[in-house]
């Protein structure tokens, strides 16, 4: 079962993307393998390994980098909130 | 969330409907400014000395996380005061200068913890809700920049 | 000073209507408690172990130096801190349990000082603006006695 | 030209009183003073000296024992306040 990716805001509009479906494999299996993996695509997406203060979430909880991802996760990248 | 305008009086006056022992209402209305956010502070960014205008901006969030991060906050705040009801409203979508963003809304039977509290939940609201804010400016789009003031007014609480 | 009734969301509204740069406005309602205040408390007096009910709550004041003793609170609070509007009202007469006695209400660019200064304004009135509270309760009339936690919350701003 | 005393809250109930005249005389010259003169009246008049934290205020602003009273001032009595 594939993990669904989200992106937010800025980041959204940087990779030109609100989301994707990925299927995980032995080298994705956390959100900093999984950036790294993301990041490796080139441009646009070395933007997730530029931005600082990247933020993650793991089915809408903020995790931190070496959160494991499991199969059928929702996982979320999004520049640090600014609402209120 | 939501899109639409809130009445800030009926939602004060609900609050405390049901609670004969409250006292104290503390609340909290966040407004669009007409004029850049950073250039108001000195700026995190060099390239905004100057006020911009703002001619609207758009508030967008992520469904899902947002009820959860919420409840979090209000559920947090309910365990360090005691709280007879809290209400946050935040709306999304497009806004104009004036228009109302936020809404917090505590009530207790004493000020002291009212204010607290409200305060506390706009604080980790600033810092841990999934909102993000794009200003329209005569210049363009600009996302606005996450403040240190807002960390720092957040981390506050964990240090009491 | 009134003995009519305020409308909340009206009157910050109005306070921010003609301030474009109003980014937050802290506001509080103090509202009559159904029980007993000092019962409430533990007790400033022995005799009150358990929350007698009231039925109503005449607030009384000193016309002249009221408004005078608000327009220095308020005077006192701009100095402190960097607001762009307040408004005070308090009422006076009988008002019964669930009605409105105060509200306070401070429009700002941000929101730290909007809170510091509505609670600033709120501390001081409990300790300085000449009202007081008779409770009518099933046992007769009682004044209320004024509260030392009043008089902390108070000092808290002079040591800052 | 007499000053006007004032009493509030619980002190005007015991008194019986919510304000008088008065003329000054050399022994009548401050807020402390006053309020002995007042107290040496008998009861209920000795709630004056007994109430503690007796505040008062010359012309609508708080003021201390010591404090001068002149002629025509408003010199108002009452117990801490209690509003808000």
């Amino acid at each position: 079962m594939p993990i669904k990716i989200l992106y937010f805001a800025s980041l959204r509009e940087t990779l030109g993307l609100g989301q994707e479906s990925l299927e995980l494999n032995a080298t994705i299996d956390s959100v900093a393998t999984l950036k790294n993996h993301l990041a490796a695509r080139g441009e646009p997406w070395t933007a997730l390994a530029k931005m600082k203060n990247l933020r993650a979430a793991i089915n809408q909880r903020v995790v931190n980098a070496d959160n494991a991802i499991a199969d059928g996760d929702e996982v979320a990248f999004f520049p640090p909130v600014t609402g209120g | 969330m939501q899109e639409a305008d809130f009445d800030v009086g009926a939602e004060i006056a609900a609050l405390t409907a049901g609670h004969a022992r409250a006292g104290a209402v503390a609340s909290f209305v966040g407004l669009v400014r007409d004029s850049d956010h950073a250039a108001e502070h000195g700026g995190s960014g060099e390239d905004h000395g100057t006020p911009a205008t703002i001619n609207a901006m758009t508030l967008e969030h992520y469904p899902g996380m947002t009820e959860q991060a919420l409840e979090d906050i209000v559920s947090e705040a309910r365990q360090r005061w005691n709280l007879l009801d809290v209400t946050v409203i935040h709306r999304v979508g497009r806004l104009l200068p004036g228009e109302r963003i936020v809404l917090v809304a505590v009530a207790s039977a004493h000020r002291g913890e009212a204010f607290a509290a409200c305060e506390f939940v706009m604080d980790y609201l600033k810092t841990r809700a999934p909102f993000w804010k794009k200003e329209e400016t005569p210049q363009g789009g600009r996302w606005v920049d996450a403040r240190e003031a807002d960390d720092q007014a957040a981390s506050r609480w964990s240090q009491a």
